[in-house]
C-alpha cells in the first residue's frame, strides 16, 4: 500500500504534520517539533524509495482519485522531480534540526504556528515538484508563497514590510502565472502537462501560445527572483528569522527554477522555446547579468546574511545561464547547481544562525579572529562553504561551474564563460575578505586579550547539521561523477 | 469596535437574522449536489452570521457564541476531515482521495456523492473557522502599539 | 519613473490584447476547450465531465462533481490555502501573553 | 449569452475600479471595491457561471469588504495618493 | 467583423480592468490601496477564465432531471467556474495575510505610505 501510493506520500506526510500540529500541539507545545521533525524524516526517507524506485521503474504516474489525467490530476514522478524532491526533503530536514534553537532564541512564543507554516512550504514545494498539472501547480505555489510571506514575517521590525513587498510581487508572478495557464488552457483545451506537450507542437506560432509562455516564465520569474525581477529577495532573506531564511534560501528559490524547467523544456519543448521566441537566449544573457551584478552587490554589504541574500541572486543566474544555453552539459549544470547551491547556501545560512545565536551578530565587519578560536568548527564548515562557492575543485561548486562552463564552450558563447570565470573571481573577492579576518591576527594590539577566549561554540544540534553539510559538500563533490551519470544524464529533456 | 455600545435595534436585528443566515448557509452546504453552492460558499456565509453578531454586540460578548481560541483547532479539523476522507480511500485499497474505495453505499456513484458531502462538510467547518478567526485576529491582535 | 511605469502598462496592455486576437471566438461550441477530443485524440476534460458527472457521482451540479471529485486534490489544496492565511494571521498578530494570565 | 448586457457591466466594473483606486478617503474606496465586486458577481452570473457569481457574491461583497474595514479601523483611514 | 468583435471584446476589457489593478499594485503608494488594486487584478483573471468558458446557447451547468445521455453542447463548460472557485480562495487567503501585514507595519511605523516607510527603514538601517 506504501509503495503503491508512493509518489503522492511525501506531500502528503508533511500535510498531515501541518493539520496535526495546530490540533495537537494547540496546548501541549513541546509536541509541535517532534511532529514536524518526523514528518519531515519520512517524507525525506519516501523520496529515498521514490528516486530508487524511479532508477528501477521509469517514470510512475500517480492518478489522484483514480481519474485518469486528462480528467483528473496526476503526479509525475521522473528522474528529475524524483531528484528535486530528495534535494529539497533532505536539505530540509537537516535545517530543521539546526532551527530548534534559533526558533526557540528568535520566536519563542509562536513556536507552534510556525511549525506548522514550515510543514505547509515544505508541502507547497513537494506539490510543485511533483504535479503533473498546470492548475495544480498553482494551487501549491500559492501555498508556498502564502507559507513563505509568514516566515518572513514574523521576524525583526522590519521584517512586515519585506513580506508585504514580497506578496505584492508575489501575487502578481502567481497571478501572470495563471494568466498563462488560461491562455494555454484556451488554445489546447487541456491542462495536463503530458497532454499539452502533445499537443502543443500542432499549435506552433499562434500569438496566444507563446504569449502563455512569456507569462508563464515571467510569473514563474518573479517567484525565482531572476535578475530584473529579484527586487524583493534582498530584505527579505535578511530581515527574515534566522531559522526561515535557512529554510527558505537553500530551496525556496530552486523551485521555481524547476517550474521553469519543467514549462520550458518539457511542455513546450526545446524546438517550440527556439523558433517562437528567443526566451532561452533572453534567460542567458539576463542569468549572465544575474551572475555579474549580484556578485558586485555581494561585495558592498556588511551584514552576511545580506551578502549571502545577493549572492544567491547570482547563483539563480549561474542557473538561469544553465537554462538558457538549451544544450545538455548546460541543463546537468543548471540541475547540478540546484542540488549544489543549496548545499553550499544552506551550509552558509546554517553558519549565519551559528554566529548570530553566539555572537548576537552576524556583521561582517566585526568578525575578526577571536571568532575562529570560539567556534572553531562552525567557522570550519564556512571555510569549506565559501571554497565551494568560489569553485576550488574538490568541493560541489567546482562541478556545476565545470558542467556550465562545458556548455557556453559548446555553443561556444564567450562571454558567457568570461562571465562565469570573472564571477568566481569576485566570490573570491568576497569570501576571501571573510576568512581573512577569521584567520589572520590583526597587526597591531588586542593580543592579551587572546588568553581570555574561551571555546564557546554552538550547541550540538546546531553544530551537527552543520558539519554533516559541510562534510557533504567534499563528499558529494568528489561522488558529482556518480550522480551525474548515474541521475542527471536521464533529466536530459528529449529532443536536445 | 471593542468597546462599543451596542445599539438596542441593530443589536436586535443582528440577532434575529443571524440565525437565517446560518439556516440558509446549512442549505447550501447541504444542497450543493443539486444546485449551486457548497462548502465554500455556506462557509463563508456561517461566518458571516458570526461576525455579524460580532460587530453588533461586541467582540467579548459574542465570544460565548463562538470563543477566539477555537478557530485555528475547528480549521484544522475541518481540513482534517477532508484530508481523511482521502486518506481513508487509500487505506480502503484505492487512490488518494477515490470515494467510491470508501464502499459508503452499494453503487459507486452512491458512494461518490456521499464522499463529496463529507467532504463539503469538512470544506465548511474549516471555512468557518479560518474566517472568523482570522476576522477576530485582525481586530484584536497586537491590540496596544 | 512614473511615466516608465505607465509606458510599461501600455505597453503591456496592448501585448495582452494583441495576444488576444488570436485565442478562438468567445461561445464557439467548437472551440478547443468545449471538444470532445483534443488534436492528438485524448479525451477533452470539459466535455467528459459534462457527459459523465451525473453517471459517476450522483450529483446535479456538474461544478461540485469535478470541485470535489474530479479536481478533488486543487481543493485539498485550495483548503490548504485559507488554512495557511488562518494561521499566519494567528502567528502574526495573536496577542502576546500577559504576565501570570493564560488567555492568550 | 447576452453580449449587450455583458458590455453595460463591464464598463461599470471599469469605472467602480477606477473610482476605488482615485478616492482618497480609504473607507469609501473599499465601499465602492464593494460594489465592483458586487458588479463583477452580476457579470459572472450573466456569463453563466452561477456559482462563481455566489461566492463572489459571499466573499468579494460580504467577507473581504468586512476584513478590509477591520483593517482600516485598526489602522489608518486617509490616503495620500 | 462584428462576429470577430461578439467574440473578443471581453478580454480587451479584461486586459484593461488587469490593467488597471496593475496600475494600482505597483505606482499607488498606499498599502491599503496596494491591496485594492490587487482585488481588481485577480477579478479580471477570474473573468477571464469566465468569459472563456462561455457557449452560445448553452444553459448553467447544472444537470437537469431527465435522465438519458446529456448533449455536452447544451451546458456551458464547468471547468474554469470549478478553478475560479479556488481562485477565488486564494485570493481571500492572500488579502487575509496582506491585511495582518497591513496591520503589523502600522503597529510598528505609524504609516502606510510606501515611500515614507522605506525611507524610515533606510534610517533605521544606517543606525544600526
Amino acid at each position: 500500500m506504501i509503495l503503491s501510493n508512493s509518489p503522492a506520500l511525501a506531500p502528503l506526510s508533511l500535510l498531515l504534520a501541518a493539520i496535526l500540529i495546530p490540533m495537537v500541539a494547540f496546548r501541549r507545545r513541546w509536541l509541535a517539533f517532534p511532529l514536524a521533525l518526523s514528518a519531515a524524516a519520512f517524507a525525506t526517507g519516501i523520496s529515498v524509495v521514490n528516486l530508487v524506485r524511479v532508477l528501477g521503474e521509469g517514470t510512475i504516474h500517480y492518478h489522484f482519485g483514480g481519474w485518469i489525467p486528462p480528467i483528473g490530476i496526476e503526479y509525475v514522478l521522473d528522474p528529475l522531480s524524483a531528484f528535486v524532491t530528495l534535494v529539497i526533503n533532505t536539505i530540509s530536514l537537516l535545517v530543521l534540526v539546526h532551527a530548534r534553537r534559533s526558533v526557540d532564541a528568535e520566536l519563542p512564543d509562536r513556536a507552534m504556528p510556525y511549525y506548522a507554516v514550515v510543514m505547509l512550504m515544505l508541502t507547497g514545494f513537494n506539490g510543485i515538484v511533483l504535479t503533473g498539472d498546470f492548475f495544480n501547480l498553482y494551487v501549491f505555489l500559492e501555498i508556498s508563497s502564502l507559507a513563505l510571506y509568514g516566515m518572513i514575517a514574523v521576524g525583526n521590525k522590519k521584517s512586515p514590510v519585506a513580506a508585504f513587498r514580497y506578496l505584492i510581487m508575489g501575487t502578481v508572478g502567481g497571478s501572470f502565472y495563471l494568466l498563462g495557464v488560461g491562455f494555454v488552457y484556451m488554445t489546447t483545451g487541456s491542462l495536463n502537462m503530458a497532454d499539452v506537450a502533445r499537443i502543443a507542437p500542432t499549435l506552433y506560432h499562434q500569438p496566444a501560445l507563446v504569449a502563455a509562455l512569456a507569462l508563464m516564465v515571467t510569473g514563474l520569474g518573479i517567484k525565482m527572483a531572476i535578475f530584473p525581477l529579484h527586487g524583493w529577495l534582498p530584505d527579505a532573506y535578511t530581515y527574515a528569522p534566522s531559522a526561515s531564511s535557512a529554510l527558505i534560501a537553500p530551496v525556496g528559490a530552486k523551485v521555481g527554477v524547476y517550474a521553469i524547467i519543467r514549462v520550458v523544456f518539457y511542455v513546450f519543448g526545446v524546438d517550440f522555446v527556439r523558433h517562437s521566441l528567443p526566451l532561452t537566449e533572453i534567460l542567458a544573457w539576463l542569468g549572465a547579468i544575474a551572475i555579474i551584478y549580484g556578485s558586485i552587490m555581494a561585495i558592498a554589504q556588511r551584514e552576511m546574511k545580506r551578502m549571502l541574500a545577493y549572492s544567491s541572486v547570482a547563483q539563480i543566474g549561474y542557473i538561469g545561464l544553465g537554462i538558457g544555453l538549451a544544450n545538455p552539459y548546460g541543463i546537468i549544470g543548471a540541475v547540478l547547481h540546484v542540488m549544489n547551491h543549496a548545499l553550499m547556501k544552506a551550509c552558509l545560512f546554517l553558519v549565519a544562525g551559528n554566529y548570530r545565536l553566539k555572537l548576537g551578530h552576524s556583521t561582517i565587519p566585526r568578525l575578526d579572529h577571536r571568532v575562529r578560536k570560539r567556534m572553531p568548527w562552525t567557522t570550519a564548515a564556512f571555510t569549506v562553504g565559501a571554497l565551494s562557492m568560489v569553485g576550488v575543485p574538490p568541493t560541489v561548486g567546482f562541478f556545476s561551474k565545470w558542467y556550465l562552463a562545458l556548455g557556453t564552450i559548446q555553443n561556444g558563447r564567450w562571454l558567457f564563460l568570461a562571465a562565469l570565470l570573472i564571477s568566481s573571481l569576485l566570490n573570491a573577492i568576497y569570501f576571501f575578505r571573510i576568512l581573512e579576518k577569521v584567520y589572520m591576527k590583526p597587526l597591531e594590539g588586542e593580543t592579551p586579550a587572546d588568553n581570555d577566549i574561551t571555546r564557546n561554540e554552538a550547541p550540538v544540534s546546531m553544530l551537527t547539521p552543520t558539519l554533516i553539510l559541510g562534510t557533504a559538500l567534499i563528499v558529494i563533490g568528489l561522488l558529482n561523477a556518480v550522480i551525474v551519470t548515474g541521475i542527471i544524464r536521464l533529466i536530459v529533456p528529449p529532443g536536445m | 469596535m471593542k468597546t462599543h455600545r451596542s445599539n438596542p435595534i441593530v443589536s436586535l436585528v443582528s440577532r434575529m437574522v443571524s440565525p437565517f443566515i446560518m439556516m440558509f448557509a446549512l442549505y447550501v452546504i447541504f444542497h450543493g449536489h443539486y444546485s449551486p453552492g457548497g462548502g465554500f460558499q455556506g462557509g463563508t456565509l456561517i461566518a458571516a452570521a458570526i461576525i455579524l453578531v460580532r460587530l453588533s454586540e461586541g467582540s467579548d460578548t459574542a465570544q460565548l457564541q463562538f470563543s477566539r481560541s477555537w478557530g485555528t483547532p475547528l480549521g484544522s479539523l475541518g481540513v482534517l476531515i477532508y484530508f481523511g476522507t482521502g486518506l481513508a480511500a487509500v487505506f480502503m485499497g484505492g487512490r488518494f482521495l477515490d470515494y467510491a474505495a470508501l464502499h459508503l453505499a452499494h453503487h459507486a456513484s452512491m458512494s461518490r456523492s456521499y464522499g463529496i458531502l463529507l467532504v463539503e462538510i469538512g470544506v465548511g467547518l474549516a471555512v468557518t473557522a479560518i474566517l472568523v478567526s482570522i476576522y477576530d485576529n485582525l481586530l484584536e491582535g497586537e491590540a496596544d502599539a | 519613473m512614473k511615466t516608465a511605469n505607465y509606458i510599461v502598462l501600455l505597453l503591456f496592455t496592448a501585448l495582452m490584447i494583441y495576444a488576444s486576437l488570436g485565442l478562438p471566438q468567445r461561445g464557439d461550441p467548437y472551440a478547443p476547450i468545449h471538444l470532445e477530443e483534443s488534436p492528438v485524440h485524448s479525451p477533452g476534460a470539459s466535455s467528459y465531465y459534462i457527459r459523465n458527472a451525473r453517471r459517476d457521482a450522483h450529483t446535479n451540479n456538474m461544478v461540485t462533481v469535478i470541485l470535489a471529485d474530479y479536481r478533488g486534490y486543487d481543493t485539498l489544496g485550495e483548503e490548504t490555502v485559507i488554512m495557511t492565511a488562518g494561521l499566519i494571521c494567528f502567528m502574526l498578530l495573536r496577542r502576546r501573553k500577559e504576565k501570570g494570565s493564560e488567555n492568550a | 449569452m447576452y453580449w449587450q448586457l455583458e458590455i453595460v457591466l463591464f464598463l461599470f466594473l471599469i469605472v467602480t475600479a477606477a473610482s476605488a483606486l482615485w478616492v482618497r478617503n480609504l473607507v469609501t474606496a473599499v465601499i465602492v471595491l464593494s460594489v465592483f465586486s458586487f458588479f463583477s458577481a452580476l457579470l459572472y452570473v450573466a456569463m453563466g457561471a452561477v456559482d462563481v457569481g455566489f461566492t463572489e457574491a459571499v466573499v468579494g461583497a460580504g467577507i473581504s469588504g468586512v476584513l478590509m474595514l477591520v483593517a482600516l479601523f485598526k489602522t489608518w483611514r486617509r490616503s495620500s495618493d | 467583423m462584428l462576429d470577430f468583435f461578439i467574440g473578443h471584446y471581453a478580454y480587451w476589457f479584461v486586459f484593461i480592468l488587469m490593467a488597471i489593478g496593475l496600475y494600482g499594485m505597483t505606482v499607488k503608494n498606499n498599502l491599503v490601496k496596494k491591496l485594492i488594486g490587487m482585488t481588481i487584478f485577480q477579478v479580471s483573471i477570474i473573468l477571464f477564465f469566465v468569459a472563456a468558458a462561455n457557449k452560445w446557447g448553452a444553459t448553467v451547468p447544472v444537470a437537469d432531471r431527465a435522465n438519458g445521455p446529456i448533449d455536452p453542447t447544451r451546458f456551458i463548460n464547468p471547468l474554469p467556474h470549478t478553478l475560479m472557485l479556488t481562485a477565488i480562495v486564494v485570493g481571500v487567503a492572500t488579502l487575509g495575510v496582506a491585511l495582518a501585514l497591513v496591520i503589523a507595519i502600522f503597529k510598528r511605523y505609524r504609516t502606510l505610505d510606501e515611500n515614507l516607510l522605506l525611507e524610515e527603514m533606510r534610517k533605521e538601517d544606517d543606525t544600526e
